[in-house]
C-alpha cells in the first residue's frame, strides 16, 4: 500500500520534474542551460527505467546518454557559444505554429491510445535478472537472438566514430574558413575538442 | 547452269567502283589527287571492260534472235523481315541491263577520262572523282537490281550522288540552289515511287502464296521473293493483281504503276517534273554528260523497261507513259529553240529525247513491242551523241569560258577535233542516215505508227524536225561564222585526254546504229523487223533536212533573220524563251499558294497555337514550380513543420477512421 | 557502550556473508507498510554519508599535506591542534566564511550548478561501495555499470565550472579536464570490465564475493595485474591527480576550471577530488584487491584463521588506504606529464593495452584458467 | 493522501501520455530552436521519449520477455552515433560559417 503510494508519488514527482526540465531544454535561450535540463531529462528517464524495473537501461541510459552525449553537446556548446550568447527567439508565428503541431499531435496520440485497449496483462513487471536476461537476449543467435543487430548496431558506432573524426577534422589550411568563430573557437580550444576523438590534431601550440 | 566467267562474277561490275570509291575517298584521295582521277578512271575502265565480256559471254549463250533469260547469277539475302518476306541483294543478268551496263560503264568511263582533263587544277579533283565513282556504282546497282527493292534503294542513291555532283561547285551559289532543287523535285517524285513499291510490295506478298506456286521456277534456281521484279512481272501475279479494282475505274495495278512512273518520271525529268534538269546543269559539265544526259535521267527510262510487262498489263499507265512522252518531247524541243545557254539546249534536247523514249514505251505492247525494243535502243544511242555533245560542248566552254552561244562563233577552225565531233553528234541526234540517231528515232517513229499512235506519230515527227533546226542552230552559232567575243578569239583545241574520248564517242555515235539490236533487246519472242521502213525514214529525214535548211537559213550567216522571226513570234517567243513560266508556277504555286496561303497559316497556327499551347503548359508549370519553390524555404525546420502537420492530419484521419 | 563495540565486532565478524543492506531494508519496510523503517534507513544512510564526506575530506586533506610534508622532508601542518590535527578544520571553517564570489558575467545557474555536479559524483559512489558485507547503503545488482556512469556524469561539473565563469583559463581548463576525463575513462572501464568478466555481474558485492577463493589482482595469471595497474592508472587521470593534472596546471592555466571560484563552492570542489581519490581507491580495492575480505595465503590455515578475526571494515579501510598513499605517493614523487604526452600515452599505449588485455582476459575467463579455478 | 496516491497506481496510460508530452515537447523545440545544437537536443528528447514508450510497454504488455529493453538499447546506441556524427557536422558548420543558426543554413534550397 505505502508502496504503491510511493512509487505514485515518485512517478507524478518525477514526471513534473521530467517535464519541466524538457520545457527549460526547448526553451532556454541560454543552449547550455538547456543541455542541463536535457541532462535532467534524462536522467529522470534513467529513474524511470528503475521504476519500470530496467536497471541495467537505467545504467546505460546514464552511461551513454549523460556521460556521453550531453557531454558531447556541452562540448559542442563551447566550441560554438559564449557564456553571454542568447538564442535567438524565433518567429512568433513560428512558435505558434509548431506549439499547435506539437500540441496536435499530442491529442492526437492520446486520442488513438485512448481508442485502444492497453490493459497491463495480470501479474505485471520484469523478471529481477533482467540483466542477465539481456546479455543473453543481445548475443542469442536463436530466431528471439538480438545478435545481428547488436554486431550492426556495433559497426554503425564505429562508422559513426569514424565519419565523427572524418567530419570534424581540421582541414588543409587553403580550406580554413573565413571566420574563425571568436574567442572560443581559437586554435587550442578547437584542438582540446577534437582531442577525444583525434589525437593527431594534438599537435603543441607554436 | 554453267556460266561463263563474268556471268557467274557479274556483282564484280558494280562492286569495282565500289571499292574505287571507299579507296579514293577514304585513303587515295587525301594523299593524291592526281592518283585519284586514274585509279577511278581505270576501275572505271576495267568495269567497262568486264561488262563487255560479260555481253559477248551472254549473247554467245543465248545468241541473236533467240529467247534470252534473266539470269540471277549472284544473291544473297539482305533484309528478311518475317519468313517468306524477304529482300534479296543481288545481280540481275538480262538484255537491257546488260545494254544499261554497257552504255553506263563506256560512258562513265569515257567521261572519267575526259574529266582528268577538264578538271585539271580544279580545288575538289580528288573529291569529283569519289563522287563519279559512287554514281557509278549507283548507276550500276540500280540497273543490276533484280528486286525493286534494291532499285529503289540505289534510285536512292542516285539522287544523293547527282545531288553532290549537281552541288560540286557548293561555294556558289546557284550551284547550291540548283542541286537543292534536283534533290527536292526527285525526292518528291520518288515519294510516288516509294508508295507505289509499298503498294506492289503489300499486294505482292499478300498475293505470294496463291500465285507463286503457279510460277514453275526450274530446279536449283533461287526461290522467287515478293520483291523481285520476275515474280511482279509474272503473267500470273500480273492477272491477280490487275484484278483488284482501286478507285476512278482504275485497277489497283493502274494506280500502283502510275505511282512508281512518278518516280520514274521525276528520274527521267517528264514534264511536268522536268523543271531540275536544265538547271543541273550548274554542276561541270563531264557531269552533265555522265548524269543529265546518258546514263541518269535514263534510269526512268530504264525502270519503266524493267517493269514494262506490269505497264503493259495497265492500259491506263501505259497511255499516261505515251502522252506524257510525247507532250514532253514536243514541249522541251520547243524550249530548246529559244534558249542561248548551249548547255541548256542540250539539256531541253535531251528532255526532248527522254520524251522520245518514254513515248516509245507507251506506245508499245507486250504482243507488239517494237516500241520497247526502239526505247531502249534509243537510250543506247542517245547515249552516246548526247554524251558526245556536252563533252564537246563542254570542250567548248573550256576553250571560251562562257555558256552563252552569242558569245562564241567561228570555232571550227580553232577546235578541229571538237567541230567535227560536235558535227556527228548533231547529226546523229538529228536522225540523220547512217548515224546512230537515224536507226533508233526511225524505230520509235515505226513503234508509233505500227501502234496505231497517229496524233503521237506525227508530234514525233514534228520533233524530229525541231530537233534537227535547234540542234543546228547551236552548231551554226558555236562554230559557223565570225568571232563574236574575246573568248573565242582565243579559243583553242582541248588537250588529247579531252578529245579522245569524244572522238571514241564519235566513231560510237556513228557507227551505234548498225547494231542490230532488236535482235538482242526484245519483248517476248524477237519480231523480225524488216530494216529500214521508208514509210516513216522518208519523212523523218525530210523533216530533219527541212529543220537543218531552216537552221541555216536563219543562223548559217550572221542575219538579222533570226531576230525578225523572234520578234514575229513576239509574246510567243517570250513565252517560250520563258520556257513556259513552268519555273514561275511552281514558284507561284509553291511560293504563293503552298507558302503563303498553306504554310504561313499552318505555320501561324504552330507557332501561336500548338506553340502557344506548349508554351503555355510549360510556362503554367513553370509558374507553378516557381510560386510552390517559395515553399521551398531550405529549412530544414519548416519541412519538419510541414511534416508534423501532414503526421497529424495522418494521425486523425487514422483516428477517424478506426474510431 | 562497552558492550556495542565488541558485539558489532563479533557481529560483522559472525554475521556469515550474507548481505543486507540499508536500501533493501528501507524497501523491506516500505512493503511492509512500516513507513517509519523505511524512512529510518534512508535516513541513516543520508547521515552515513554525510559523515563520510565530512571524514574523508578532512582526513584526505590532512593526510595529503602529512604525506607531502613527508615526501619533501618537512613537518607539515603542525600548529593547530596536536600534530596539526585540526588544520583542515579550521581551513574548511575558513573557507565557508570567505566571500562567494560569482564573476560578473558568469552564468550564475550554471555556476552554482557545477560544484554540486562535480560533488554529486563520488558521493552518489559513496552509497554504492560495500565498506564490509552489512556496511554497504545500496547494493545495487548493477552497480559497476551504475559506478562507471556516474564518474561519467562527473565531468559534468568540470565543464560546467569552466565554461560559467566566463574566463578563458577556465575554459581551457575545463576542456582539457573533460578531454582527459573522458579518454581515461575508456580505459578505467575496459579495465573494469575484466573484472566484470571474471566475476559474471556487476553487482559490487557480487564481486567483492567472488574474490573469497582470491583476489583478482593475481588470481587471474598476469592480466588480472595489468588491468589492476590500467584501472589505477586511468583512475589516477581521471581524477586530475598530479601526475595529470594538466586541466588545474597552476603554472599555465591559474587554477583550470576552478580558478573563477572561492569560499564555498571552491570547497565543493576541493571537497570532490579528495572524495573522488577515496572512491577511486574504494573502487580498486573492492575490484581487484577483494574488497572487504581478509587476506589469505594458500595453505595457510592458522595465518588464514588470524586473518579472518580482523574485521572486514578494517580491512577495507587498510587496502583503500594503501591505494590512497599509493596515489598521493605518486603526486608528490612524479613530474607532471605535457598535454601531448597525456594524450599520446592514453590513446596509443594505455588504451591499446587495455584492449589486449581485455581480449586475454576473455580467453582467461573462457577456459576457466585461474589459479584457482571458479567451480 | 496516500490511498489517493496508492489508488492511482500509475498504469500503461499514464506512462504513455508522460512519453507523450515528452515528445510533443520534444516535437515543439524541434521546429523552433534556432541553434543547431538545440534542434539536435529537441531530437534526442523525442528519441528518449520513444525509448521510454519501448520499456514502458515491456513492462507492461510483455513482461516475460526484455525486448523492449533491447529496442531501447538501440535506440540509445543510434542516439549516440547520431550525436557524434550531428556534432562533428555542427562544428565542421561552426569552423566554416561561424554560426549554428538553423534558419541561415538553407543551402538546400538552392
Amino acid at each position: 500500500m505505502i508502496q504503491a503510494a510511493v512509487y505514485t508519488l515518485l512517478f507524478y514527482l518525477f514526471g513534473g520534474a521530467t517535464i519541466a526540465l524538457a520545457l527549460v531544454t526547448v526553451l532556454n535561450r541560454r543552449m547550455l542551460r538547456a543541455v542541463m535540463g536535457l541532462m535532467g531529462v534524462l536522467a529522470m528517464s534513467a529513474c524511470f527505467y528503475i521504476m519500470l524495473s530496467a536497471e541495467f537501461l537505467a545504467g546505460v541510459q546514464i552511461l551513454v546518454y549523460v556521460g556521453g552525449i550531453v557531454v558531447l553537446m556541452v562540448f559542442a556548446i563551447m566550441l560554438t557559444q559564449t557564456v553571454d550568447v542568447l538564442v535567438e527567439v524565433p518567429h512568433w508565428s513560428r512558435r505558434a505554429l509548431a506549439g499547435a503541431a506539437a500540441l496536435a499531435l499530442l491529442l492526437a496520440v492520446a486520442g488513438l491510445g485512448a481508442g485502444v485497449p492497453l490493459e497491463a496483462p495480470a501479474g505485471a513487471g520484469i523478471p529481477e535478472d533482467n540483466t542477465v536476461a539481456i546479455g543473453k537476449a543481445l548475443m542469442d543467435y536463436g530466431p528471439r537472438g538480438y545478435v545481428l543487430p547488436f554486431e550492426i548496431i556495433s559497426l554503425l558506432l564505429l562508422a559513426a566514430a569514424i565519419g565523427g573524426i572524418v567530419v570534424a577534422r581540421k582541414t588543409a589550411p587553403e580550406d580554413q574558413p573565413l571566420t574563425s568563430g571568436g574567442d572560443l573557437a581559437d586554435e587550442g580550444l578547437l584542438q582540446t575538442a577534437h582531442t577525444q576523438r583525434d589525437e593527431e590534431a594534438w599537435v603543441p601550440e607554436s | 547452269m554453267e556460266h561463263g566467267f563474268v556471268i557467274a562474277h557479274a556483282w564484280l561490275i558494280p562492286a569495282l567502283p565500289l571499292v574505287s570509291f571507299a579507296l579514293v575517298g577514304l585513303f587515295i584521295r587525301p594523299l593524291s589527287a592526281r592518283w585519284a582521277g586514274i585509279v577511278a578512271t581505270s576501275s572505271i575502265g576495267l568495269a567497262a571492260a568486264l561488262a563487255y565480256t560479260l555481253a559477248w559471254e551472254y549473247w554467245t549463250l543465248f545468241p541473236a534472235g533467240q529467247h534470252a533469260e534473266s539470269l540471277v547469277p549472284w544473291s544473297m539475302e539482305w533484309l528478311r523481315y518475317k519468313e517468306g518476306l524477304v529482300v534479296n541483294i543481288g545481280v540481275l543478268v538480262d538484255p537491257i541491263s546488260i545494254v544499261l551496263m554497257v552504255v553506263v560503264t563506256t560512258v562513265s568511263g569515257l567521261v572519267h577520262l575526259y574529266s582528268i582533263g577538264y578538271m585539271h587544277g580544279e580545288t575538289g579533283y580528288g573529291r569529283y572523282f569519289t563522287y563519279l565513282n559512287l554514281f557509278t556504282f549507283s548507276m550500276l546497282g540500280l540497273v543490276v537490281a533484280p528486286n525493286i527493292v534494291q532499285m529503289y534503294v540505289c534510285w536512292e542513291l542516285v539522287g544523293v550522288s547527282s545531288f553532290l555532283l549537281i552541288g560540286f561547285y557548293y561555294d556558289r551559289p546557284s550551284a547550291v540552289a540548283a542541286s537543292k532543287k534536283a534533290f527536292i523535285v526527285t525526292r518528291f517524285a520518288d515519294l510516288g515511287f516509294m508508295v507505289g513499291v509499298l503498294v506492289l510490295g503489300y499486294w505482292g506478298y499478300g498475293l505470294f502464296e496463291t500465285v507463286a506456286p503457279a510460277l514453275a521456277t526450274e530446279p536449283g534456281a533461287l526461290p522467287l521473293q515478293p520483291f523481285d521484279f520476275r515474280y511482279l512481272n509474272s503473267p500470273e501475279f500480273l492477272a491477280a493483281f490487275g484484278s483488284i479494282p482501286a478507285f476512278f475505274g482504275l485497277s489497283l495495278l493502274s494506280v500502283a504503276m502510275l505511282l512508281v512512273y512518278t518516280g520514274a518520271a521525276g528520274k527521267s525529268a517528264m514534264f511536268p517534273l522536268h523543271i531540275w534538269l536544265p538547271d543541273a546543269m550548274e554542276g561541270p559539265t563531264p557531269v552533265s554528260a555522265l548524269i543529265h544526259a546518258a546514263t541518269m535521267v535514263v534510269a526512268g527510262v530504264y525502270l519503266t523497261a524493267r517493269l514494262f510487262p506490269a505497264f503493259a498489263a495497265s492500259e491506263d499507265a501505259l497511255l499516261a507513259v505515251a502522252y506524257i512522252g510525247g507532250f514532253t518531247s514536243l514541249f522541251a524541243a520547243v524550249i530548246a529553240l529559244t534558249q542561248d545557254d548551249i548547255k541548256r539546249v542540250l539539256a531541253f534536247s535531251t528532255l526532248s529525247q527522254l520524251g522520245y523514249m518514254m513515248m516509245a514505251l507507251g506506245v508499245s505492247q507486250m504482243a507488239e513491242s517494237l516500241g520497247y525494243t526502239a526505247s531502249m535502243f534509243h537510250l543506247f544511242t542517245h547515249a552516246f551523241f548526247k554524251a558526245l555533245l556536252f563533252l564537246g560542248a563542254g570542250a567548248v566552254i573550256h576553250a571560251v569560258h562562257t555558256n552563252d552561244i552569242w558569245q562564241m562563233g567561228g570555232l571550227a577552225r580553232k577546235m578541229p577535233i571538237t567541230h567535227l565531233t560536235f558535227l556527228v553528234a548533231t547529226l546523229a541526234i538529228s536522225g540523220i542516215w547512217p548515224f546512230a540517231g537515224f536507226f533508233s528515232k526511225d524505230e520509235i517513229l515505226a513503234a508509233a505508227l505500227h501502234g496505231h499512235f497517229t496524233v503521237l506519230f506525227y508530234v514525233a515527227l514534228f520533233v524530229a524536225g525541231l530537233t534537227a533546226f535547234y540542234m543546228f542552230r547551236i552548231y551554226f552559232v558555236t562554230f559557223w561564222g565570225a568571232h563574236r567575243a574575246h573568248g573565242a578569239e582565243h579559243a583553242h583545241e582541248a588537250p588529247l585526254v579531252m578529245t579522245l574520248p569524244l572522238m571514241i564517242l564519235g566513231v560510237l555515235s556513228a557507227v551505234a546504229g548498225f547494231v542490230p539490236f532488236g535482235q538482242y533487246v526484245h519483248m517476248g519472242e524477237h519480231v523480225e523487223h524488216g530494216g529500214i521502213d521508208f514509210a516513216v525514214a522518208l519523212p523523218a529525214t525530210l523533216a530533219a533536212l527541212a529543220g537543218i535548211g531552216l537552221s541555216a537559213f536563219f543562223y548559217a550567216t550572221a542575219s538579222e533573220r533570226a531576230a525578225k522571226a523572234a520578234r514575229f513570234f513576239g509574246r510567243a517567243y517570250r513565252v517560250v524563251k520563258q520556257k513556259f513560266y513552268v519555273d514561275e508556277l511552281y514558284l507561284f504555286v509553291t511560293k504563293q499558294i503552298i507558302f503563303h496561303l498553306i504554310a504561313r497559316p499552318i505555320a501561324w497556327f504552330d507557332r501561336h497555337v500548338v506553340d502557344g499551347g506548349v508554351n503555355l503548359s510549360g510556362w503554367s508549370i513553370r509558374t507553378l514550380g516557381s510560386e510552390s519553390s517559395r515553399l521551398q524555404t531550405g529549412q530544414v525546420q519548416t519541412y519538419g513543420l510541414w511534416f508534423a502537420g501532414g503526421s497529424v492530419v495522418l494521425l486523425f484521419l487514422i483516428w477517424a477512421v478506426h474510431v | 557502550m562497552q558492550t556495542l563495540i565488541p558485539t558489532l565486532l563479533s557481529a560483522c565478524v559472525s554475521a556469515g556473508w550474507t548481505v543486507q543492506t540499508n536500501a533493501d531494508r528501507a524497501t523491506a519496510a516500505l512493503a511492509a507498510s512500516n513507513t517509519w523503517g523505511a524512512a529510518w534507513s534512508i535516513l541513516v544512510s543520508l547521515l552515513v554519508v554525510a559523515l563520510l564526506v565530512t571524514l574523508l575530506g578532512l582526513g584526505l586533506i590532512y593526510l595529503e599535506r602529512k604525506i607531502a610534508a613527508l615526501f619533501q622532508s618537512r613537518l607539515g601542518p603542525m600548529r593547530v591542534g596536536p600534530y596539526g590535527l585540526l588544520q583542515t578544520v579550521m581551513d574548511t571553517i575558513k573557507l565557508l566564511l570567505k566571500e562567494d564570489i560569482v564573476p560578473d558575467k558568469a552564468d550564475k545557474v550554471l555556476h552554482l550548478l557545477a560544484p554540486a555536479i562535480a560533488l554529486t559524483t563520488p558521493v552518489v559512489v559513496l552509497g554504492l561501495l560495500p565498506y564490509g558485507p552489512l556496511a554497504q547503503l545500496a547494493d545495487v545488482n548493477i552497480g559497476i555499470l551504475f559506478i562507471s556512469a556516474i564518474s561519467g556524469f562527473g565531468v559534468l561539473g568540470v565543464l560546467l565550472g569552466g565554461w560559467s565563469s566566463n574566463n578563458k583559463w577556465s575554459l581551457i581548463g575545463a576542456m582539457r579536464a573533460g578531454a582527459q576525463i573522458i579518454s581515461y575513462e575508456l580505459s578505467a572501464t575496459l579495465a573494469l570490465l575484466v573484472v566484470v568478466m571474471f566475476a559474471g555481474t556487476l553487482s559490487l558485492s557480487g564481486i567483492v564475493e567472488s574474490q573469497a577463493e582470491g583476489w583478482w589482482v593475481w588470481r587471474a595469471p598476469l592480466v588480472g595485474l595489468v588491468a589492476f595497474l590500467i584501472h589505477l592508472i586511468a583512475s589516477t587521470a581521471e581524477i586530475n591527480r598530479l601526475p595529470f593534472d594538466i586541466p588545474e596546471g597552476e603554472s599555465e592555466l591559474a587554477a583550470g576550471f576552478h580558478t573563477e571560484y572561492s569560499g564555498m563552492r571552491f570547497s565543493f570542489f576541493f571537497l570532490a577530488e579528495f572524495v573522488n581519490m577515496f572512491t577511486v581507491a574504494a573502487l580498486t580495492t573492492t575490484l581487484f584487491l577483494g574488497g572487504w575480505m581478509p587476506f589469505h595465503v594458500g595453505e595457510w590455515a592458522r595465518f588464514n584463521e588470524v586473518m579472518d578475526h580482523i574485521p572486514p571494515l578494517v580491512w577495507f579501510s587498510f587496502k583503500t588506504g594503501f591505494i590512497v598513499f599509493v596515489i598521493m605517493w605518486v603526486r608528490w614523487t612524479f613530474p607532471r606529464l605535457r598535454v601531448d604526452q597525456l594524450m599520446h600515452f592514453e590513446w596509443k599505449f594505455l588504451l591499446p593495452v587495455g584492449f589486449a588485455n581485455l581480449v586475454a582476459a576473455s580467453v582467461v575467463a573462457l577456459g576457466n584458467w585461474y589459479f584457482y579455478p571458479v567451480a | 493522501m496516500t490511498t489517493f496516491l496508492a489508488a492511482q497506481t500509475p498504469g500503461l496510460t499514464h506512462w504513455i501520455v508522460l512519453s507523450g508530452v515528452l515528445f510533443a515537447i520534444g516535437v515543439y523545440g524541434l521546429l523552433t530552436r534556432r541553434n543547431a545544437i538545440g534542434v539536435l537536443m529537441s531530437i534526442e528528447l523525442m528519441l528518449n521519449s520513444a525509448a521510454l514508450n519501448f520499456v514502458v510497454f515491456n513492462h507492461f504488455r510483455a513482461p516475460a520477455g526484455v525486448d523492449g529493453q533491447i529496442m531501447a538499447i538501440f535506440v540509445i546506441a543510434v542516439a549516440a552515433a547520431e550525436a557524434v556524427i550531428a556534432m562533428a557536422i555542427f562544428v565542421a558548420i561552426y569552423r566554416r560559417r561561424g554560426t549554428l543558426d538553423v534558419t541561415s543554413m538553407d543551402a538546400l534550397k538552392d
